[in-house]
């Protein structure tokens, strides 16, 4: 576009619209002025102010305008574009005008919201408005492009929020792949005994979801893969997930545990995953009784067959079924989806990184994760509570924020350690009669029926103390404290240091990102906030959603969750795919890359700068090409082009450089 | 009817384009024949003061080349400019200060320390330097002042039309006289050349490999330059892809990189940035060193960016907080 | 110059944030009322591939005291590779800067993750008192002829068909 | 390698020990020490409490002229043994680099006496480079009589690690402990690393100062420990001097030498008990009377 066409349709007629979005923007920019300055503005035919031009009375008020042909184009200064842009284009095209003839000025998040001095932040405001209409005048009609929505969807992580989300969208009628990098799905959940606040059996309700999805039609279920890239874009995403060989065949193996009876090693030698490293499993095992796939699956780390290639290979005689088969390939299944859901979940922090705790060193120092196992009737220790000794501890402490709520490791409440601590504390007390003392900086109850729960605790004696815990060690300065774990504390109720002597410590360490999480953020092209939980787009009005199109979050891997929480979400993702599936088109950004061809030379320059390859070079034609469908306007090429014949719709050099002499020339 | 009226002139140039007005060969007779050459201070003699005798607009054209540097080339172009109809700025310099202009890396003081002071052999016990005015036994003798700035024609004058070219090459010259004397001009302020970079007619374009990528700049003395393949895809900073064609890529088909005298096509505002981001774009590495690194071998941005343009660069000149105002 | 000019003196920033990253982290510290020194005004381009080191000049010549640009971190960019582009161009323009006797700080390259509302604020006050302690940046008028709308639209200048006329 | 050292009061007079070994053992090691010319207070004790700006400007001061001395363009290493100076140099650094109208201020001052402080400063603790740029394995090439057999309680004090350093962990220094096994010796396992020594509480209020020192004191012992390792001057002090007092004060006595590690490591890199000021212990150590020579000699030997 040039500057002789964007001028030949006659003189714009540009309407600006000052914002006071209530107090927000009104109480540090004096809207009137910067009305008064618009009008002085080249080409402003109409400036006017509104208390919410959100509203419906404030996009009225623009379309009048645009019908009584008063306008033709549009400038509304208020909050980000990325709030609501999509609302004034609506608005536009609902005055049959083009959207695209719009621009928004950042009064808000740019200058309000952040600026301490009201004249300063009325110049500014002057500034950005004067910006936004100068380069609208060179702003032309444009057409977004519709493309169709492939209904499949991808889920990933076949934790709660992974198996529900996964469900709801199975039972809407949608296919759906879900992926989890473990041997079974089940996540955290399938770990716990209990759940508070109800103290109804984790297992009981999770493994007839688990079945559920195993079951299912429209639920593809790949265990022990996960994905390895990802291409395309909302509604047309393209994706490689590696399935790993686990050299035993899924639709043989019935779990009947006889290949692991069989194995050469009479028991198990490495740390078992599932019990969080509290007993040995064999090389070839099935996770749980209740893993999905019930399949058993061998490790290749430790196997002697597939380590040294020499084994009698009881496991396969064993195997009525010939299920076993060693030579097992890893495999890449391409598969195509319209959205993607991530529920890829958390990791809990790492106690021994605060030394001072002795995790690691004392081997009386639990995690809480570990005595979840060991309180559950199916863990290693068949529910029974005991120290490394074999003794039943008489007395336990129960550390709370580890690894939480302090500026050495995490900053963040982890939400939901409070609870799980009264919850095992609860249990302890149950199975051992065992003093508990609970060390609290504050008691986070918050949720239905938890503050109740916390009432209980206190009826049963569990005793309450309120101070961070400056060390745990087995430093004894009286004979009570000899041989036992000393837990040094400030009481803050009391006022007092008190040094308190226990059997047993539990440290109930808080939740964080997984480790892969940066790998998992670019493969999704998603962001991380600096924790490395999942960005949501916005906190409040886009909490499932990210800033890549057709990306959902869903669970723990958007922040510390519990469990009913990270169902809901599960659920809201799935409804957010539902309603892009069903609408069944997406319509792109029109702010693609477009070549005007009698000025390129055919340099070649650009070719090698797109990432989409959306730059071809056409033969005949002896010039570049860009092909618009793959363009994802980013612009590398247009700021690349030594003759300028490449520009980006939205952004071109003109524009951009006119919306320069904008924010310069007038205040 | 009398034949239209020409006038030649040069400021800051090295006459070159003097040599390319010669260059017509037997063309100049037929230019000869159908203008009246009224001013043309290399080649006829004629005066100051015949022109400022001329009435106002009474030359047809004047074809300017030079970059402006001086009080006396300023006074000779705004003399030309009242007494013409149309004005040529004629070459690169006239169109955009040209190497002269390369002079805006430094400030007069600078420039005349070097020339009168630290070259090597210029002995200058007295440390004279020009003066404006010199009382001399037969009376006051009086220099023109050298401008502290090298400027464009276009930024001291009005100009109808650019002659691009280090010197313009001929057949663009004789596009522009035969399209005067036949009236068909271009709206004022064209470039008389096509509005299409280099490659589009450079013999070597057919060579060039899908990707243009580089990880390593050469310079000409560096390698043994392929005399077919594309200049560039040889790592060899060639700004052919930046430059308006018509010259009929003789320096690429002479084997050397295009250089930019003919500056850019209508649609870039500051050639030498365009330049630069094109070269830079073609560095091919993420690694933050490894960019360095490849980049160091340009070894001199503005002398390769800007080489003839300097002047038209939105900077203008070699920033000088003092004598700007600036801090 | 003295201590009185600098309180004197306010710097006027001219700022292209990346859409995904950046200024998106500009909204963020909006939303979190992390005020800064209101000197930078923020052009929103899709991309740091974007910049074309024309805007760059383009806005000095326009009287910025400095140019910041910001970006997706390395390996974070929305569109892959744009940031990449983004600092090969400024890594070269830095050069071609410091020649022209324009300090290297007056050009700023800055990866700012969308989740880094705070690296917006001290960025934006960091520069703005680095760029005060430089002062003003007062190019050279080019002339009073070569006016802005010769520079912007020197595309308006029509063209000769090749050949010319003849 | 070539640093620039700055002593501070306390390595001039009570913990003299302490430079003299300190020196001795970088010699023995080839690392250059420059002493800062006309450095001054590091305005850490009581000054900072009293004015914290006036004691970031002397610290400032001494910043601008290690820069000065360091000449060559580069990063100024500031090498500062006492815990306390460390500490009140960590802090001012922090201070001046984080809070730009604090800043201002002392750039005035600075400026008025023609100085300027250009963040060209690192403060090192002989911990840290000993460390983190000489390393274990090369100390332990050069140790001819290695304390094989001694059992060591390294002790940090409160003033290294907490708050600015960020050389070693906070909460479970590391560095004086790999040290101390680079030189052949064991480390005992002693929670109270860190934990105070009674600071300037011994010598006002001395129950409750030398109770603090005691505790340590009786837990090493307890653990085994025959020698405890310290870096901070006040630390030695404490828990050296008041032994046979405390011995009287409460139930256990306790007798146990307290070294600047910079001593010990000269043990083991086989200087003499003069360079090491060894003779200045009240609690005798010396090296014979826990590392045979003759072990050494072997070892020297084969």
């Amino acid at each position: 576009m040039s500057v002789i066409e964007s001028k030949s349709n006659g003189t714009p007629k540009v309407g600006v619209y000052v914002c006071h979005c209530g107090i927000n923007i009104a109480s540090k920019v004096d809207v009137q002025k910067t009305v008064d300055f618009a009008r002085t503005l080249p080409n402003v035919t109409v400036a006017t102010e509104y208390k919410f031009m959100c509203s419906d009375p404030g996009q009225e008020m623009i379309q009048k305008d645009l019908r009584d042909g008063k306008i033709d184009r549009v400038v509304v200064a208020s909050c980000s574009p990325l709030m609501h842009e999509p609302t004034f284009r609506r608005a536009m095209v609902a005055a049959n005008a083009n959207p695209f003839l719009f621009q928004m000025a950042n009064i808000r998040e740019h200058v309000s919201w952040v600026t301490l001095d009201k004249n300063a932040a009325t110049e500014k405001a002057k500034a950005l408005i004067a910006a936004a209409v100068t380069r609208i005048v060179l702003h032309q009609p444009l057409e977004k492009t519709r493309v169709p929505v492939n209904s499949d969807v991808l889920v990933v992580g076949g934790g709660i929020a992974g198996i529900h989300a996964a469900l709801t969208l199975a039972e809407a009628g949608r296919k759906v792949y879900l992926v989890e990098k473990e041997p079974t799905i089940g996540g955290h959940m399938a770990k716990f005994d209990k759940t508070f606040p109800t103290l109804d059996c984790s297992a009981c309700i999770l493994t007839p979801k688990m079945s559920a999805v195993r079951a299912h039609p429209n639920i593809t279920l790949w265990t022990y893969s996960e994905v390895a890239g990802v291409e395309g874009f909302i509604g047309n995403f393209k994706v490689q997930v590696k399935r790993k060989p686990r050299y035993v065949k899924e639709d043989l193996c019935v779990g009947c545990y006889e290949c692991i009876e069989a194995c050469v090693f009479k028991k198990g030698i490495v740390k078992d995953e599932f019990n969080v490293g509290l007993s040995k499993r064999k090389p070839i095992y099935i996770p749980f009784p209740q893993a999905t796939p019930l399949v058993a699956v061998i490790d290749p780390l430790t196997c002697a067959q597939i380590k040294r290639g020499k084994c009698k290979m009881p496991c396969v005689d064993a195997c009525e079924r010939d299920a076993i088969d060693f030579n097992q390939k890893e495999e890449i299944k391409e598969i195509e989806v319209g959205a993607i859901i991530l529920a890829t979940g958390f990791k809990t922090f790492d106690a021994g990184r605060i030394a001072r705790y002795g995790y690691g060193k004392y081997p009386d120092v639990y995690t809480s994760l570990e005595v979840e196992r060991m309180v559950n009737a199916a863990g290693p220790t068949a529910g029974e509570v005991h120290i490394r000794s074999g003794e039943k501890p008489k007395t336990v402490g129960i550390v709370h924020c580890v690894g939480s709520r302090d500026s050495k490791t995490n900053v963040y409440c982890s939400r939901v350690c409070c609870m799980y601590s009264l919850k095992l504390a609860h249990l302890i007390k149950e199975r051992t009669g065992a003093e508990v003392y609970n060390f609290y900086i504050d008691m986070r109850t918050p949720g239905k029926g938890y503050e109740e729960f916390y009432e209980k605790l206190l009826k049963e004696n569990v005793h309450f103390i309120r101070g961070r815990v400056a060390e745990i060690s087995d430093w004894s300065t009286i004979p009570q404290e000899e041989g036992k774990l000393v837990i040094r504390v400030e009481d803050t109720l009391v006022g007092a240091v008190r040094r308190i002597p226990v059997d047993m410590v539990v440290l109930s360490v808080g939740l964080e990102p997984n480790d892969d999480v940066d790998e998992v953020r670019r493969l999704f092209n998603v962001s991380c906030s600096h924790e490395g939980w999942f960005l949501e787009r916005h906190p409040k009005l886009a909490p499932v959603s990210t800033f890549t199109d057709g990306v959902f979050l869903a669970g723990a891997c958007q922040g510390p969750k519990d469990i009913p929480d990270s169902v809901a979400q599960a659920g809201a993702a799935a409804a957010e795919a539902l309603a892009l599936i069903d609408r069944g088109y997406v319509e792109l950004e029109p702010n693609t890359a477009f070549l005007q061809e009698e000025f390129c030379s055919g340099c070649r320059t650009c070719v090698g700068l797109c990432p989409y390859s959306a730059i071809s070079f056409n033969e005949e034609k002896n010039i570049s090409s860009v092909n618009g469908a793959l363009c994802k306007g980013c612009g590398t090429c247009v700021a690349a082009c030594p003759s300028g014949a490449l520009q980006q719709n939205l952004f071109t050099d003109e524009q951009i450089l006119h919306e320069i002499e904008g924010v310069m020339n007038y205040v | 009817m009398s034949k239209p009226k020409v006038a030649f002139y040069w400021c800051a140039s090295c006459g070159g384009c003097e040599e390319a007005v010669v260059d017509l060969g037997p063309d100049i007779l037929k230019v000869v024949e159908a203008v009246d050459i009224v001013f043309w201070p290399v080649a006829l003699d004629f005066k100051r003061e015949d022109v400022e005798n001329m009435a106002d607009g009474e030359v047809a054209v004047s074809f300017i080349n030079g970059a402006v540097r001086s009080s006396e080339q300023c006074e000779m172009v705004e003399l030309l400019r009242r007494k013409s109809g149309l004005v040529v700025a004629f070459g690169s310099c006239a169109h955009m200060g040209g190497i002269p202009g390369l002079a805006n890396l430094f400030d007069r003081k600078a420039m005349f320390d070097e020339v009168y002071f630290n070259v090597p052999g210029v002995v200058n016990e007295e440390k004279i330097v020009p003066q404006e005015e010199y009382e001399a036994p037969e009376g006051m003798v009086t220099l023109p002042n050298l401008w502290n700035t090298v400027k464009t024609l276009d930024q001291v004058i009005p100009v109808d039309y650019y002659l691009p070219g280090c010197p313009p090459p001929v057949n663009l010259i004789v596009e522009a006289i035969t399209a005067i004397l036949k009236g068909k001009l271009p709206p004022r302020g064209s470039v008389l050349a096509p509005d299409i970079a280099l490659c589009d007619e450079c013999p070597r374009k057919e060579t060039k490999p899908e990707k243009m990528l580089q990880k390593e700049f050469k310079r000409p003395h560096e390698v043994m330059i392929d005399p077919e393949k594309c200049l560039l895809a040889q790592g060899l900073l060639c700004l052919g892809p930046i430059t308006r064609k018509g010259c009929g890529a003789a320096c690429t088909k002479a084997n050397m990189p295009c250089t930019g005298c003919m500056g850019p096509i209508s649609k870039v505002v500051d050639y030498g940035m365009k330049a630069l981001s094109a070269v830079a774009s073609l560095v091919d590495s993420n690694d933050e060193e490894e960019i360095e690194r490849i980049l160091s071998k340009v070894v001199d941005p503005v002398g390769t960016f800007y080489r003839y343009s300097l002047p038209t660069s939105l900077l203008h000149r070699h920033y000088q907080p003092a004598t700007q105002g600036g801090k | 110059m003295s201590d009185n000019d600098k309180k004197q003196f306010e710097p006027r920033i001219v700022a292209f944030f990346c859409n995904w990253c950046t200024y998106t982290a500009a909204d963020l510290a909006g939303t979190a009322r992390m005020t800064y020194s209101p000197n930078v005004r923020v052009i929103r381009v899709m991309c740091s591939g974007r910049l074309d080191p024309q805007f760059i000049l383009k806005a000095f010549r326009e009287g910025a005291d400095g140019v910041l640009i910001g970006g997706c971190h390395p390996g974070d960019c929305h569109y892959q590779e744009g940031n990449y582009k983004a600092l090969r161009r400024v890594t070269l323009l830095k050069r071609f800067l410091s020649m022209m006797g324009i300090e290297e700080e007056r050009l700023r390259l800055e990866w700012i993750a969308a989740s880094e509302g705070d690296k917006v604020q001290k960025v934006i006050n960091e520069m703005t008192e680095q760029v005060r302690k430089l002062g003003p940046l007062k190019l050279e008028p080019m002339s009073q002829l070569r006016g802005e709308e010769d520079m912007v639209a020197s595309v308006e200048k029509a063209v000769i068909a090749e050949g010319g006329v003849s | 390698m070539s640093y620039i050292y700055y002593p501070g009061c306390s390595l001039k007079g009570t913990g003299r020990a302490y430079e003299e070994s300190l020196l001795s053992v970088f010699k023995a090691l080839d690392i250059k020490l420059e002493e800062l010319d006309d450095w001054n207070c590091c305005g850490a004790t009581s000054y900072m409490s009293v004015s914290e700006l006036k004691a970031f400007a002397l610290c400032a001061r001494n910043f601008a002229l290690a820069e000065r001395q360091a000449r060559d363009s580069g990063m100024a290493d500031l090498v500062v043994p006492c815990a306390a100076c460390y500490l009140g140099l960590n802090k001012a650094k922090r201070y001046l680099d984080e809070y730009p109208d604090i800043r201002k201020k002392i750039d005035e001052a600075l400026a008025t006496a023609n100085l300027a402080y250009n963040d060209h400063i690192r403060i090192r603790h002989p911990l840290d480079v000993l460390v983190n740029d000489i390393g274990g394995e090369r100390i332990t090439e050069r140790v001819t009589r290695p304390l094989a057999g001694m059992k060591v309680a390294c002790y940090y004090g409160c003033q290294i690690v907490r708050p600015y350093a960020d050389f070693d962990d906070q909460e479970n220094p590391q560095s004086m402990n790999i040290l101390v096994r680079a030189l052949g010796a064991e480390t005992v396992d002693w929670p109270l690393k860190t934990r105070c020594c009674g600071g300037s509480l011994s010598g006002t209020i001395q129950d409750v100062g030398q109770r603090l020192s005691y505790i340590l004191l009786r837990e090493a012992i307890r653990r085994g420990a025959d020698v405890i390792a310290t870096a901070c001057p006040l630390c030695q002090f404490n828990l050296e001097c008041y032994q046979k007092e405390m011995s009287r004060r409460y139930d256990k006595p306790v007798h146990i030498p307290v070294l600047y590690f910079t001593q010990l490591m000269g043990v083991a890199l086989g200087l003499s008990e003069r360079q090491l000021a060894l003779q200045r212990l009240f609690v005798p150590f010396t090296a014979g009377s826990v590392v045979p020579e003759t072990v050494g000699g072997q070892h020297v030997g084969n």
